[in-house]
């Protein structure tokens, strides 16, 4: 088992592709379908592309504060890679390409980050919640999803996201400690991307891994280079089975690194060391499935170019869709509020319907 | 027709909807072997086994969060938590995903779930098992605050709460837990959610409470009354959504009003009320409406009890007050 | 006497206090390299200091609770909440001992700390990031809630509330961070707590609000004006104390009166005005009192904004309305 | 070091004494002076004469509900004894023998336990943090105490206790992490009392010991046995230096039993095997050692006697002061919410003296 040979007290880190595409150790290289690795790259490419765009409509006032994936694309995809259609994906917000393998319309995303809630409104039956802004708040939600669908015997997952300044805060060690007592289906991923804001990850916790938190809760952990999408898909894989199987949770930390700012609304250079993004750079996770998939003689640059070609117009569909989109009306804030509108909010939108009205 | 006191009614409750629908179940601190610290979920897991009667790590925050997740998840979790006074943990979990879900999704999704928890003082409790701060919860759009006052009515709004579509607080007055008993229904019935029950019609002014206040305000009214002083007695029962028609639509006949709050002072129920009140009664008021309230300072333990409970004397004397301005 | 924003006047009383007192330190997250993420503690670090400027992990329960450590051990800590959608994490800590410690030991230890956070809306912010919840805090006994509404108020209050021997939660307006300028007195000055700030005077009508409400109601209030309509308005400043006392006072010179407040209605500081104005000025109402206030809704995404802010024109509406009666 | 010796990982548990106070392991018998080590065994007894003194007023209505120490007297006193007047120490609420050790007057623990503010009312320079209810929470303060202590550079270290319930609440964890991430000077003790309420310890978490939580913290963690009060004092006195020393801080779990119920409320039949208890009371720490005194001829049956008289004693003392104690007066419960009392407090406070009087 991965797990075993990867325990975190270790201090090994599961790879599978080194930065030129070369395969590390082939006893670990998946057997995926052509098609599935394919999809793999279109989905970063994509996410890269709507991603780099979401920034630039921030520039120009067109989409709120954002917070740029660029540089985690393997770590959130290949996870959502593991799991099924019937497995739950609960994200924190820096999970793009996770999200668009899971099958989730990016227009509900640009809607979303654009200020309308219903880019929080997926279609029935996606298992995806909406984003999470409380940092770790999704974790014990997650744990709860996991044992609903344990004690039906559903033989589904949960997959969690959160990053490492989430594994600071009270709810991740409640939830993942439980989770563990009850050896919960849950795969539970830190995208280490080193920072959270302006703090890097050695001022969030003393403990040289973060996989190796999993100690604290009786399950195992493993360290991961989350930008290498074999590696990131071979270890949610294994826990992911585990979990099937009814051998509870694992840890996953997906080492990665945040390429952008925190948000739009961020300066990294006020706090971080330009050489150390440019160092990451060169471990680019697009740059490395390229890489492997033209080795592997299934990509070439004419290929290449006609996928970028065609996230960018997937991109432009969203972004006219999304700006085309019906803004909320005084109706649609207040209706949502419970199932059915008790009477002093029936009278609270009354109120605002006539003042909206030009009325008093 | 058994009698019966709020303990037993609300383990019944449970009974009753556990087996009725197997998508309840309960999760908290000792709910299981244990029974639940005041016996409310007693035999629970011997009838419906530890898949759904669940015995959690002491882990508040994980408890509503774990319960968030059971109802998006296609359960109907009822979360135990054992005292108010921790329930502070969970408002954040409450304010952010329990009571947000629904809207944050256009109605996508929605939890189901109901965070029970004994509150209120009176029972000589350590610090921190005496709070009464359900102002907190009432404040946050999206939750339901409900409050039973008496064992049948507890009964019913638990099976209205597990059965709410939206997530529902329900407060369960300690000091009641076993402090009167009365006739209640074997089979499960229901009490809408938003409604405030007519305990007594008068003509002279409107007595407002809810929960643990209610036997205590019976009490003075009985006393009053005997000096001709008749009080149209509301419980609350719901204190989010308010049900402050049943209120104004009192005071409009009655022109005087007290309202009764276990809570201290400060931006209380009765606060709300009260500017309820000014806006929809003002011009039928024949005199200020008065609180009797706790004080604005910290529940003090048992040996300061005395100094700060509301007692049916007190309560007295602001309805003869309020009748004779 | 230089112009500032209340971003640099809060900066600038910081760096005042901490050189005046060394037992002044300020934690949080984000609060050191990066200055906070609106850049209200810049420089703070350079000057005095990573033991003094401590940027935490990311742990609000912990960064609440070590708070209260250092004011039990002798230092005068000042928190800081990235929003007040994240400070709910705190409640449980800030209720049950840094409101409480003083009355636990009959005064033998106390907690003299601040927990500032930026708080409300209008600056098309993700969710969680627009909340205007003070009312949770204002109903706990052993707290202070204060907030400013212009740079030099905030400074003195600010300085204040870091000397104040009791524990301060100071909401910094969000929205008027940057909006205003005006001249702060470059030395440090305080400004007592629990008064409220007399804006304007005038006999026709009381207009009370605090924090981002106040330059909106400095709008209506011009508007008003020049129907001839002479408003009273009061800057709560510190909403627990409340000094309802100028409230009162002002209430009963014009027997009318409109409160403001960006939150929710439910339980929120205007209701307890209004109870307030009811127990002690009801006899002098010409008019019932008008609260404007957010609906009973979750703070809408940006594109809903609209449909929810006050806004001055709303202002104006409730300010003739009421003058009208 | 012991730490290094003791490591969780490798399940190994930390003894002196065994249950006929034989030195299982000579060189790790602490060089303590007999009087101190006499003053412990008093400390014990007295503890326990309290305990039960308070289990009984308080089935005589004379108490309130209070939770018994029996059997936990080593875990709680061996850490007093190894930090000195300057320290901290930080309680939850089970941790007699340790305040009494600290020097609290066990009046005010009464005083405490019968419901009177005074209670905790100590004197100034004591250096002990009042009772702690809501479970876990003490455990930020703790680290906060300490990082001050720490920027002042006094080198004294705050001792924490908290039970094996805490160790699953998110502030244990915040707390833990963050004096990990700071270094502070803080002893954290886990009281491992087998029970939180009628959860086992094994329902609390699926870490096969809470000594191992510390992995995730980056800081060394230590399971001692905690009805042995030498190895208990061992294990503080060496996470003491390492504080003193600006190593950082130490998670110490403490393998002991609660004899009694959770409280006076509480039955333990219901949920726990008489057998089990049985067990535990084989391994009574006072048992322990008074047996290591005997067989260092420190003590004999006679001297045990005026031991156990004069502790008699002193509870009865405290039990006749803590019942004369003046109760609290409507000002007293007013008069420390703030330091100076608002306007309002003030007609609440004089409204109740009027109610209090007779008057409306
Ligand atoms: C509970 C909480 N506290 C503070 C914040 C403000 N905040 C937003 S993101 C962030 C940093 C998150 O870091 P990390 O978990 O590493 O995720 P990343 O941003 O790196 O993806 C902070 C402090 C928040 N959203 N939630
Ligand atoms: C936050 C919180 N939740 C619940 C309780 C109720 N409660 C009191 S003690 C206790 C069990 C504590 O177990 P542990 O930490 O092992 O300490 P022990 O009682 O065994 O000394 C519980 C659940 C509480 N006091 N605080
Ligand atoms: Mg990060
Ligand atoms: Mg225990």
């Amino acid at each position: 088992m991965l797990i075993d040979d990867y325990d975190p007290l270790k201090k090994r880190m599961l790879q599978v592709l080194d930065q030129e595409g070369k395969v590390v150790n082939p006893s670990l290289e998946p057997v995926l379908d052509p098609d599935v690795l394919m999809r793999a790259y279109r989905t970063m490419v994509l996410a890269r592309q709507i991603d780099d765009k979401a920034v630039i409509l921030q520039r120009q006032g067109r989409l709120g504060a954002y917070p740029p994936n660029r540089g985690q694309e393997a770590a959130s995809l290949g996870p959502a890679m593991a799991i099924g259609k019937d497995d739950w994906l609960v994200w924190a917000f820096r999970e793009l390409a996770g999200l668009l393998w899971k099958g989730l319309d990016p227009l509900r995303l640009y809607l979303y980050w654009m200020g309308n809630e219903e880019g929080s409104h997926y279609p029935p039956g996606l298992k995806v919640l909406p984003a999470v802004i409380p940092v770790g708040s999704q974790l014990p939600i997650a744990v709860g999803m996991a044992y609903a669908s344990m004690i039906r015997r559903e033989g589904t997952v949960t997959l969690s996201y959160c990053g490492d300044g989430a594994t600071s805060a009270g709810d991740f060690h409640e939830a993942l400690n439980s989770a563990g007592t009850f050896r919960t289906p849950n795969v539970f991923v830190i995208q280490n991307n080193q920072w959270a804001i302006s703090m890097p990850r050695n001022r969030q916790t003393a403990a040289p891994t973060l996989a190796q938190k999993a100690v604290a809760y009786g399950f195992p952990g493993i360290m991961v280079d989350g930008n290498d999408v074999l590696a990131m898909y071979m270890a949610t894989q294994e826990a992911v089975g585990r979990a099937r199987r009814g051998e509870g949770p694992t840890l996953i930390e997906a080492y990665t690194y945040r390429m952008g700012n925190h948000t739009t609304s961020d300066d990294a250079k006020k706090y971080r060391l330009e050489e150390e993004l440019k160092e990451w750079e060169k471990r680019d996770p697009l740059v490395r499935l390229k890489a492997y998939l033209m080795n592997r003689g299934m990509l070439d640059e004419r290929q290449e170019e006609t996928i970028l070609g065609e996230a960018k117009e997937e991109t432009e569909r969203i972004v006219v869709e999304a700006e085309r989109f019906p803004r909320p009306t005084v109706d649609d804030v207040f209706k949502h509020t419970y199932a059915q509108m008790p009477r002093t909010l029936t009278e609270q939108l009354e109120r605002c319907r006539r003042l909206e009205g030009g009325g008093r | 027709m058994a009698v019966l006191n709020m303990v037993s009614a609300l383990n019944q409750a449970f009974g009753g909807e556990m087996e009725r629908d197997p998508s309840v179940v309960v999760l908290g601190e000792d709910v299981g072997r244990d029974g639940g610290v005041f016996r409310v979920t007693e035999g629970l897991l011997d009838r419906f086994g530890a898949d759904r009667v669940v015995d959690t790590p002491l882990a508040e925050m994980a408890i509503a969060g774990m319960a968030v997740g059971m109802a998006l998840n296609g359960l109907r979790p009822v979360a135990e938590i054992q005292f108010m006074g921790f329930s502070y943990l969970t408002l954040s979990t409450m304010i952010s995903h329990a009571s947000r879900m629904r809207n944050r999704t256009r109605s996508g999704m929605h939890v189901p779930m109901v965070m029970r928890m004994p509150y209120g003082a009176g029972v000589k409790a350590l610090e921190h098992h005496s709070e009464s701060m359900e102002a907190l919860f009432v404040q946050v759009p999206g939750l339901k605050v409900v409050v039973p006052s008496t064992p049948r009515e507890a009964k019913g709004l638990l099976i209205s709460s597990i059965r709410d579509p939206d997530p529902v607080v329900f407060l369960e007055p300690t000091r009641s837990y076993r402090l009167m008993k009365e006739e209640v229904e074997e089979e499960s019935f229901t009490i809408p959610l938003g409604e405030a029950r007519q305990v007594r019609e008068g003509d002279d002014i409107t007595v407002v409470g809810w929960g643990a206040m209610m036997p205590l305000i019976e009490k003075a009214v009985g006393s009053v009354g005997k000096k001709g002083i008749e009080c149209d007695v509301l419980d609350l029962r719901t204190l989010s959504p308010m049900d402050s028609t049943a209120v104004l639509s009192s005071v409009r006949k009655t022109g005087r009003c007290v309202i009764v709050q276990e809570a201290p002072r400060n931006c209380g129920v009765a606060a709300e009320l009260i500017a309820r009140i000014n806006e929809g009664a003002l011009l039928s008021l024949e005199a200020p409406v008065e609180r009797v309230t706790a004080p604005d300072i910290v529940v003090p333990l048992p040996q300061g009890e005395g100094h700060y409970y509301i007692t049916p004397g007190r309560i007295e004397n602001a309805i003869e007050r309020v009748a004779n301005f």
